[in-house]
């Protein structure tokens, strides 16, 4: 019997039971832990569980010499940018050692952080930094969109032996779906058909597949027919999926919250245009950010970022092609 | 040598009136969040208990002295001489914010005051400043540069290499480490070694062979002389000093983090909320650096209670035009987004 | 009369004469200038000129600070992933301070690196990171192919009032060419057509441009005429040109050293797919390095890295798609 | 506590023994390219000058404590026991290499010899140490981590964030600096704030209240004994310690960086090269720490002249051996280079 939980909890009951499962489980980050009282400490006490200082470096630097030491650490980094000043140790660290070392040794360490927080943060704190991670052979990217894959990505790169980053976005913390019973895990590289449709294929991540859906709502009743497909994991990426979707339906609209060519938007595309080329019926279209910072004052910030309602017109731009071409 | 025994009677109390223009402004701002929800949104961050600090620091300043905060950055400007119109407009997200409407309040600036920017990330700001001072020292345009960051910030790489790097190239920069007890929820002797152990956070100092000494940063005098000194050496091309000021921050780190549309507000104190540590709160709250700059001027009869009293009734006036001007200040419009993005 | 000159000298007589030209122009990086006998502090004094300490976070914010108070830093970093330990400076400050200040500093400044040397330099020094700062709103990307490029480039970049990384190729160095004479500046965002050609365009950057040239070579002498471009920035990119071309050939083949999630390659790719689909005769091909790290020994290093047989190759495939469809 | 006194002869020999293989290890990596060009790629990094500080060090390890050095890596595992064919191998890029040729001179690793891996980006090894040092102390396993970075790696971000967290979460590792007054062709007094100030590097220990000492890094002797204190300390739980071992190294940084094909080689040492100080290179030529320990151990009895000479044939017949083995191991096949990406 499936259970009803929020996104920010899915992640907390994912962490728990694979801590319970696994001794080598490890939690830490900035502002966590800080008393005894906390949860995680009283469950599983102040080795496993800590606090640290602001030091991302040394945080997921310890975190990649511990994990090829036997531990499997979780660090908690709340926002994503925050991982900037470690960058070294995300892209050029982690993914790197065990293949410079021959095979010898393996990385296994989750590197959690919140992102995309489109309320008012501005232009340091609401990015989406998938994209420079999405190109780094030895790097998994887990970029979940409901509660129920909140909680199965995150058991799988827990349970990964390589290094993950496991992006949850804050606009979707508090949203509540049913989660299966049970030892619930997603699979990486697997994408999720979120809504079937024959007239176009839509691909979004995050907070973009929840608007994506409510387009597709929104369409249904014009009559346009949109498949919603999120790809869940941007590292291992299930081109698969995506391509046999366009060859039912001719059409992709891509949608992301990133700059255009900063997104994993652009990067489908490209794939798409190697390999689905012959299915596709109309040009590939991307509702992406504007090529801005994001800014502070609401009004500008609902301009630069995708909608709904751009959605809606880049959806009936490439089906209107359709109409033209068949 | 900076003296504050020597400080004027009108310098003293327009330092008083700095630090109630800072405590009514942020009293304000943390209002808004209940009078106004929504007006105010992202996270914003308070000075109340570090106005001692920041006044003290800035009343050493020379004309063209630059002020390089972090995101904790809404004191500064207002001692500066920016209004403070522009600057609720700009928390308020409104077209008429000092920068209109694009930064908020983690990202203040007024470079024609001598505020160039703030950044979010912590540490950064530091290098930051180092920066503003080699281009000082470059240009020889006599300038010191104010570098403010917090105890917690001084956890970061950048603090370190930036000390070290302003140390060899003898910059003509101060850094003040802001050690407020709490870095976000954390106390600070969770997180420093220093700390930790006991000892002072600006023996950091030792690691870069420069002047690091430990102020109370809830007195403006004391601040003021130990500041003072480091800001002259500075000037004579002596280099860098480290300063950690001491004082204790009397609001939450922010406002609480939720998703829209959930209401957000500033809740208890970390000590309360987080260690269940009252005492802690009511003793900084006895130690409230106003209250004490209060009394001691009216001891040694710079002012009367009158007088005192004139200044705060003036600041509340000044503050309370300057909500009613930011919430007329009208919203940028959409598409000014496109703005700034390539100079 | 343009003068013969070495891709390195090149970028030396670029920063040379800017020096010259304006006494805002500072130049600094780790073991550069460190006696007086260097040429750059003999001309220009060791206030204008340092060396630093390994310290790449502060390099890059005081050079970020240095920048809004009216100087023009250059920052030497040798190798494009020193850059990786202060990444927050190149994506997260350095084009973000302007825009979030609403337009009141600006931040002119030069980040140049060295990169993709492959010469058993292994996984951590042998990469293409362009990728990750092509989405970035308020950086400039440049990226020479030739001694000629590489001044103009550095020149412009120099004179640019936004921050600017400029990236050169380790395998390039050593190349010469003519380079105009006089005050010779390349204007960014404007793609550069190295070889013309009918048949099939091929995009490539830096040291690929080098490799696919000699592709094209070898194609014209079995009659396949190929176009080789080079964007020369990939920030701001000269999608225009591109497709220009395209519209052309109606075949595109794109060349890039990174792994293909990584690579410049994809997000032109995506591009095109969008903005140039209906010129495609054939699907696009990109031909990047294998989705590995870079390793040390020399046949698996080749193995991985592109090559003029695999551009060939897949030239051919593409064109050979003609054949079926016209 | 620790006592050099109260070594064995059997150690004593053991460790001239191990200071020798290291010296002529790197002379034959050197000659490599010489004799055989091309043979090595990329950039190597030697360790003649400190074998002293490399054995002194070890020498005090226990059984499962992990060393964990940088770049510079050749000389730690030939200590640890890993064959120097393996070592060399992988140097030379062959399938017997101990990294199976993906990793070369700056990545060498034995996890099982208790050599997890090097990183060749500045400073990250130390935080990876500490991170080994973490998992030690979960697991409780009583191990202690060495970690060896340079004088220059103390400028990293990552030394400081590192040192702080260790000393705040007590972990079982021992920082070892080495001080080899160089940090590539940069002399550490003009980039380090507390050489500039004539302060010895180990100050930088105050920045987090843990021991800092600076020793003789010539000695081998004296580095067990400095060395060996930190190391009861950390495994009693006490927490981390700052050695800086100051010695010289007698190759410059490592092979000039060329474009192939133009041929690499080892220049002269940046004294000369860049800086012209031929006094300084001579000085630390008298002061090699293998001619100083030979001849204490021969001035103390320990062995004769003829003793140590066979000692120096034997390690010299051993690497003859090595780079035998290495030119005839066979390289990797192309399509290998698919492997070990995804555990
Ligand atoms: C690199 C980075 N990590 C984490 C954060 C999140 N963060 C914002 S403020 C803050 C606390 C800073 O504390 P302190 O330096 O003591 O300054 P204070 O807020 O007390 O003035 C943290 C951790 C950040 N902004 N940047
Ligand atoms: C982040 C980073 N910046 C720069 C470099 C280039 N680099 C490689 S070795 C080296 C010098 C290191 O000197 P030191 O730490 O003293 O160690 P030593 O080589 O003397 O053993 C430098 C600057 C690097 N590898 N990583
Ligand atoms: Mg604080
Ligand atoms: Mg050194």
């Amino acid at each position: 019997m499936p259970r009803e939980m929020m996104f920010a909890e899915a992640i907390a009951v994912a962490i728990t039971e694979e801590m319970q499962r696994d001794a080598n489980v490890v939690f830490y980050g900035q502002n966590m832990a800080m008393t005894d009282r906390d949860p995680f400490v009283r469950k599983f006490g102040k080795d496993r569980v800590r606090i640290t200082p602001i030091s991302e470096t040394a945080e997921l630097g310890i975190a990649v010499g511990a994990a090829m030491m036997g531990l499997r650490p979780i660090v908690e980094l709340y926002m994503s940018e925050f991982m900037l000043v470690a960058f070294d140790e995300v892209i050029n660290e982690a993914p790197r050692l065990r293949y410079m070392s021959g095979g010898q040794v393996k990385v296994p360490t989750v590197f959690k952080a919140g992102f995309g927080f489109a309320a008012g943060w501005a232009g340091q704190h609401s990015n989406c930094i998938y994209g420079p991670l999405m190109g780094i052979p030895g790097l998994k990217v887990a970029v979940p969109s409901s509660a129920a894959d909140a909680l199965g990505l995150m058991k799988s790169a827990i349970r990964d032996d390589n290094p993950v980053v496991y992006l949850h976005h804050y606009m979707l913390m508090l949203d509540k779906c049913p989660v299966p019973d049970g030892d619930y895990l997603v699979p990486f590289g697997v994408a999720d058909i979120k809504r079937a449709g024959t007239d176009v294929t839509i691909v979004a991540t995050a907070w973009m597949v929840k608007k994506s859906l409510a387009a597709a709502e929104t369409l249904a009743k014009e009559g346009i027919s949109a498949e919603v497909i999120d790809p869940r994991t941007l590292s291992p990426l299930d081109t698969k999926t995506i391509i046999e979707s366009v060859k039912k339906t001719g059409r992709l609209v891509l949608v992301d919250q990133a700059p255009k060519h900063a997104s994993a938007a652009i990067v489908i595309a490209g794939e798409v245009a190697e390999q689905g080329f012959k299915y596709l019926k109309a040009p590939v279209k991307m509702v992406t950010a504007l090529d801005t910072s994001v800014p502070y004052s609401e009004p500008m910030e609902s301009f630069v970022l995708p909608s709904e309602e751009k959605i809606i017109s880049a959806v009936k731009s490439v089906v209107g092609a359709r109409v033209a071409a068949d | 040598m900076p003296n504050s025994s020597q400080l004027s009677r009108d310098r003293l109390i327009w330092m008083y009136t700095q630090m109630c223009r800072i405590r009514e402004f942020e009293e304000r701002v943390k209002r808004t969040f209940v009078e106004h929800p929504g007006v105010i949104r992202g996270h914003a961050h308070l000075a109340d208990g570090a106005e001692a600090s920041i006044v003290g620091c800035l009343a050493t300043r020379q004309e063209n002295d630059l002020v390089m905060p972090s995101y904790r950055c809404h004191g500064y400007p207002l001692v500066l001489g920016t209004p403070a119109r522009a600057l609720m407009a700009e928390i308020y997200q409104r077209k008429d914010g000092v920068c209109k409407g694009f930064g908020g309040s983690m990202h203040l600036a007024d470079p024609t005051r001598h505020f160039p920017t703030a950044s979010g990330i912590i540490g950064q700001g530091i290098a930051h400043a180092a920066g503003a001072a080699y281009a000082a020292q470059v240009k020889k345009t006599g300038q010191v540069i104010y570098s403010f960051f917090g105890d917690g910030s001084s956890k970061q790489g950048a603090f370190y290499e930036t000390l070290n790097m302003a140390a060899v190239w003898k910059l003509p920069v101060v850094f003040v480490l802001e050690n407020n007890e709490y870095q976000a929820y954390t106390h600070v002797s969770l997180e420093d070694a220093n700390a930790k152990a006991g000892d002072p956070l600006s023996q950091k100092a030792k690691a870069f062979s420069i002047p690091g000494v430990t102020v109370d940063g809830t007195d403006p005098l004391k601040v003021y002389d130990a500041v003072g000194t480091a800001v002259d050496r500075a000037r004579a091309g002596e280099g860098p000093s480290l300063i950690e000021s001491k004082f204790y921050r009397m609001s939450p780190h922010g406002n609480a983090i939720t998703v829209p549309p959930v209401p957000t507000q500033f809740q208890e104190h970390e000590s309360i909320e987080v260690y269940g540590n009252k005492a802690e709160f009511e003793a900084a709250k006895k130690n409230d650096p106003i209250g004490k700059f209060r009394a001691h001027l009216i001891g040694n009869g710079t002012f009367a209670d009158a007088d005192a009293k004139k200044i705060e009734e003036s600041v509340r006036a000044e503050m309370e035009d300057v909500v009613k001007f930011a919430l007329a200040s009208p919203l940028p419009s959409p598409a000014d987004a496109l703005n700034y993005v390539w100079a």
